[in-house]
C-alpha cells in the first residue's frame, strides 16, 4: 500500500517507471497487453502492405515501400523488447497473437486492393497511429516512452511518403485518380475505428489515463485527426466518404457521421475480411521458419559450448 | 560504349533487379523478424544497383529507356539475368544458397568492375562492392548455421545447394556481348573470376560441413534470354502496374 | 436493357469467368487424373458461359467491347464478381466447397433466367443450366464423399465450409443494378433465390454430415468491385499477355 | 518352346494379342515399361501446357487448351488402363515414375517460355508423337493398339491447333513473330530426339520390331518428321534453327544437322532444363491428393459394407 501510493505519485508527477522499479501488478499487465498488442500491430501490419511490394509500379517506389516496411519490422522488433522488460518473453507475446489471445490493429484486417492503398495507409493509418502515439512519448514506462519517441518520428516520415504518393496519382491518369479515391474510400471509417471505441464504452480508460499509460480519450484523438486529416484530403481534391461531415464553426471541429461500432467489434472478433489470411500467414511464416529458429540455437549452442571447452 | 556491351551491361543489372524481386516476397514471412529485416536489406541493396545500372544503360542507349523502362517494359526474352537468380524462394535454405553462390560471383565481378575504364561503371561498382561484401558474410554465415545446425537444416541446406549448383555456369557464361565488353576492356572474362569463386565456395561448403560439387548437366541460357518458367511469372507480377497503365507516371 | 442492367449481367459473367479461370490452376494438380479431367470440365462450362454473356454484355454495351476485351482488359475494380469465386483453391476440401456454394445459388438463378424476357438471355441460361446441374451433382457428391470419408477429409472439409461460408451474403448481395433489372423484370432478386439456396445447402450438409452454418460477420462488396486481395493477383497473370502487348491478336 | 513359337508366329501374321492370352514374360515387361511410360508421358506433358493455361491470351485459347490438356489426361487414362491389362496396377506405374525408376518422354523436361510454346507443342511435339504412334495403331497388343487409334485421331486435332495458332502469331505483330521464332528456336531439336537414340545405339529396337511393339526405326521416323516438317515451317516463314538442313535431291530426303546426344542422354538421365519442377509437381499432385483418395475409398468402403448389410 505504501509502495502503491509511492508509484502512483511518482507516475502523477510524470516521472519515468523502469524496469526494475516496484510497480502493481495490473499496471504490469495492462503494459504488456498493449505494447505487446503494438508490436503485433507493426509486425502484421508489415502484410497489407508486402501484398503490393512485389507490384510497386517504380523501382524508386519498391525501394521507399521496402524501407518503410522495414521500419514497421523494426518497431515491432523495440517494442517487443520494450515488453519484454516487464518479463515476457517474445515468444510468449508471439503464441498469444497465433492462439488469438492477443490482439492487434483492427486496421490491419482490411485488404490492399490497389496501389492507391499504399498510399493511403501512410497518410490515413500511420496518421491516426501517430495522432495515438505521439502522447505515449510522455507514458510513464520509461522504455515504452523511448521506443515511442524513435517510432513517432518514423512514422511521420512515412505519413508524408504516403501523401506524397496520393499526391502523384490525383495528379496522374483518371484512372490513377479514381484509384486514389477508392482507396479513401475504404480506408477512411477503419481509419477513424483505430481510436477504439467510444469513450463511454472504453472500460480500462479512466485507470489508463490515470498510470499515463494513455494520456487523451478516444473521442479526443479521433476527433483531432478528422480535423487534421480532413484539409489534407481537400488538398487532395479527393471526397471524403462521410456525407455528414462538415466543419462546426461553433465548436471549432468537423462534425462526422457515426461509426458502424458493429463491424468494429465485428473486426475486434477476429471476423475482419482478412483476419484470416493475416493470421494464417503470420503463422505459416512462424511455423515454417521454426526448424530456421532451432538450427540458429543449435548452432550458438554447438559455438558456446567449443568456446567453454 | 557500343550496343552489345549495353546488353552486356543488362546482364549485370537484370541479375540485381531480380533477385532484389525475389527477396521482396519473403517480406512479412521470414523465419523471424530479424532475417525480415535483414532479407529486406539486401533487397535494398540489389534494387539500389539495378536503378543505377539501368538507368546508366538506358543512358547509354539514349533512346529515352529509363531503369523504369527498362524493368518493367521489357518481357521475359529481353531479360538477361542468370537462371540462379530468377529460382523461386522456396525455403529460407534454398534463398540462403542462392544468395550465397550470387554473391561469391557477385563480389569478384564488382570487384573487378571498380576498375573499370568506364568511370560511372566503376563509380556504381565501388558504391555496390561495399554492400555486396556484405551480402556474401551474410549469406556465408547463414550457410555455417545450416550446415551445422540440427540434422534437419543440414539435409535442407544441402537439398537447396543440388537445386541451385546445375545453374552456376549459366551465372558464369560469357555471353558474345559480355565477350566484345572483355575485349573493349570494360571488365574481364566471367571465365577469369571463376577461381576466386571456386575459393570462396570451397571456403563456405567447408564451414558448413557440406561435400563438394558433383559434375551436372549445366543449365545454362539465361544470358541469352532463355529462362526457366519462373522468369515470366516473376515479371507477370512485378510488371502488372505499369504495364496495365501504360501511360501512368507513380 | 439499361447501362446499369449491363453493369448486373457482369455480376453474372464475371462469377463464371473467376471461377473458371481458378479451376485452371488445378490442371495438372489434382489429386487424381479423373478430378482433374472432371475439374477441366467445369472450367470448360464456366468460361463457356463467360464467353457467352460477355460478348452480350459488350454487344449491348455498343462500345466495340466482345468478351476478351471485357475479361481482359478490366481492372479488378471493375470486376462484379462474388467474393466467393475468387477465393484461393486451398486444398480439393476448399475447391468442392466452393463450388457447391456457387453452384447451389446458380442452379436456381441460371433456372430464373431461362424465363427472362430477354431471350438472348434466356437462351445463354438454357444451355447453360444443363451444365450447371451437373457441377452441384458433381460437388455435392464430393461433399458427401469428404465429409463421410475418414476423419481427415472431414476436418478439412468442416474448414472448408467455415473459410467460404462468410462470402455466401456476398454471393447473394442485390446490388442497385441488380435491383434495378429485377424491377425491369429481366431477372428475380437474388433475395428470392435464397430459400432454394438454403434447402440445398442443408440437403447437401446433411449428406456430408455437417453442422448447419454458425451466424457470422459476412463480408460482402464484390458486386461492388470491393473484391478480396486475391482477385487482383489472380487477374495480374490471367491478363498479363493481352496488357503487355494491347494491339495484338491471338 | 511350343506356345513360344505359336506366339511369334501369331504376331509374325500381324494378328493382335490380347490380354488373356500367353505372352513371354519379355515381352510382357517390355510392353509394360513402354505403355506406362507412354501414360506417364501424357500426364507429364500436361504440365508445360498449364504453365500457360492461366495466362491463354484469349478466352477462345483458354478453351481449347484445356481441352487439349483434358485429351492428354484421357490418353493417360486409357494407356495406364491398357498397361493394366499386363498386370501392373496404375499405383504401382506412379510409384514407379515418382521413384524415378520409369521415365517419360524427354521432351517434357524443356520449360514453355512464351505463349507460342504451345503452338510449337502442338505443332512440333503432338506431330513428332503422331509419327511415333500411327506405326502403334497396328501393334501386336490388341488394347495398346486400340488405344493408340483413339489417340493418334485425338493427336492430329491437336497438331492442326497448334499450327493455327502460329499461323494467327506470325501473322501478328512482330512481338508476336518473335516470340513463334524462339519457340521453333527452342523447340526443334528436342522435338527431334523424341525420336531416341540412332538406330546404332538402339539396343532393343530389333527385339521390339519382331515383336512388332515397334515397327518403324528411331531414325527412319525422325526422317520421316523432318521431311514433313520443314516445309510446314516454310509457310510460317519462320527458320529452322540448322544451318545444315538442306533438301538432298539425290535421297529424296532433307539432310539435318548432328543432333546433341550428350544433351539427350543428361535429359533422360533426369538432368534436363526442369526434369526436377516436373517431377516435384507430380509428387506434390500425388502426395497432396493422398488424403483425398482415402476419403474417396473409405466412402466407397462403406457404402459397399452398407449394401452388403
Amino acid at each position: 500500500p505504501e509502495r502503491l501510493a509511492a508509484f502512483e505519485a511518482r507516475v502523477a508527477a510524470d516521472e519515468y517507471i523502469e524496469p526494475n522499479d516496484w510497480m502493481p501488478e495490473a499496471y504490469r499487465r495492462t503494459l504488456v497487453r498493449q505494447i505487446s498488442q503494438h508490436a503485433h500491430s507493426e509486425i502484421v501490419g508489415m502484410l497489407p502492405e508486402a501484398n503490393w511490394l512485389t507490384r510497386a509500379p517504380s523501382l524508386k517506389r519498391k525501394a521507399i515501400l521496402l524501407a518503410k516496411i522495414q521500419d514497421e519490422g523494426g518497431h515491432g522488433l523495440y517494442l517487443y523488447c520494450a515488453a519484454e522488460t516487464l518479463g515476457t518473453s517474445r515468444e510468449e507475446m508471439i503464441e498469444a497473437l497465433h492462439a488469438g489471445r492477443a490482439k492487434y490493429s483492427t486496421i490491419f484486417n482490411y485488404p490492399t486492393l490497389n496501389w492507391a492503398d499504399i498510399g493511403a495507409i501512410g497518410w490515413l493509418v500511420d496518421g491516426a497511429a501517430i495522432m495515438n502515439q505521439v502522447p505515449l512519448q510522455r507514458t510513464s514506462y520509461g522504455p515504452y516512452a523511448r521506443a515511442m519517441v524513435r517510432i513517432c518520428k518514423e512514422e511521420s516520415f512515412h505519413q508524408r511518403q504516403g501523401y506524397d504518393l496520393l499526391l502523384t496519382m490525383v495528379n496522374g491518369t483518371p484512372a490513377q485518380r479514381a484509384m486514389a479515391q477508392d482507396a479513401l474510400n475504404r480506408w477512411w471509417w477503419p481509419a477513424l475505428m483505430m481510436f477504439g471505441p467510444p469513450d463511454d464504452n472504453s472500460p480500462n480508460s479512466a485507470q489508463s489515463m490515470r498510470w499515463r499509460i494513455k494520456r487523451e480519450t478516444n473521442d479526443e484523438l479521433r476527433q483531432k485527426f478528422v480535423d487534421a486529416t480532413v484539409p489534407q484530403a481537400e488538398l487532395l481534391g479527393l471526397t471524403v466518404p462521410d456525407p455528414d461531415l462538415r466543419w462546426n464553426e461553433e465548436r471549432g471541429h468537423y462534425d462526422f457521421g457515426s461509426i458502424n461500432w458493429d463491424e468494429f467489434y465485428a473486426v475486434v472478433r477476429g471476423e475482419g475480411p482478412v483476419a484470416r489470411e493475416r493470421m494464417d500467414a503470420r503463422r505459416a511464416a512462424w511455423d515454417n521458419g521454426a526448424w530456421v529458429r532451432d538450427a540458429a540455437a543449435a548452432f550458438e549452442a554447438k559455438r558456446a559450448s567449443r568456446k567453454a571447452a | 560504349m557500343q550496343p552489345n556491351h549495353i546488353e552486356a551491361l543488362l546482364e549485370v543489372a537484370d541479375d540485381s533487379l531480380v533477385l532484389g524481386q525475389r527477396l521482396c516476397e519473403w517480406c512479412g514471412h521470414a523465419p523471424t523478424i530479424e532475417v525480415d529485416l535483414s532479407l529486406s536489406n539486401l533487397a535494398l541493396d540489389l534494387i539500389g544497383q539495378a536503378t543505377l545500372l539501368l538507368d546508366y544503360a538506358g543512358e547509354r542507349e539514349g533512346q529515352g529507356r529509363d531503369a523504369d523502362r527498362l524493368a518493367f517494359h521489357r518481357d521475359a526474352e529481353a531479360f538477361r539475368n542468370s537462371m540462379l537468380v530468377e529460382q523461386p524462394n522456396g525455403d529460407f535454405a534454398r534463398t540462403v544458397m542462392r544468395h550465397f553462390l550470387f554473391a561469391a560471383y557477385a563480389n569478384p565481378l564488382f570487384e573487378a568492375l571498380t576498375s573499370s575504364p568506364d568511370a560511372r561503371l566503376a563509380e556504381i561498382a565501388a558504391k555496390s562492392i561495399k554492400e555486396l561484401r556484405y551480402h556474401l558474410e551474410y549469406a556465408t554465415d547463414w550457410l555455417e548455421r545450416l550446415g551445422q545446425g540440427t540434422e534437419e537444416s543440414h539435409r535442407r541446406v544441402a537439398e537447396a545447394y543440388d537445386w541451385h549448383w546445375r545453374f552456376v555456369d549459366d551465372l558464369f557464361f560469357d555471353s558474345e556481348a559480355w565477350k566484345s565488353g572483355a575485349e573493349s576492356g570494360l571488365w574481364p572474362l566471367r571465365a577469369q573470376l571463376r577461381p576466386a569463386f571456386d575459393e570462396t565456395l570451397n571456403a563456405g561448403l567447408a564451414r558448413a560441413g557440406l561435400a563438394e560439387p558433383k559434375p551436372v548437366w549445366p543449365i545454362v541460357g539465361g544470358r541469352l534470354g532463355k529462362h526457366s518458367e519462373h522468369l515470366s511469372s516473376l515479371l507477370a507480377t512485378m510488371q502488372v502496374l505499369p504495364r496495365a497503365h501504360p501511360e501512368a507516371t507513380w
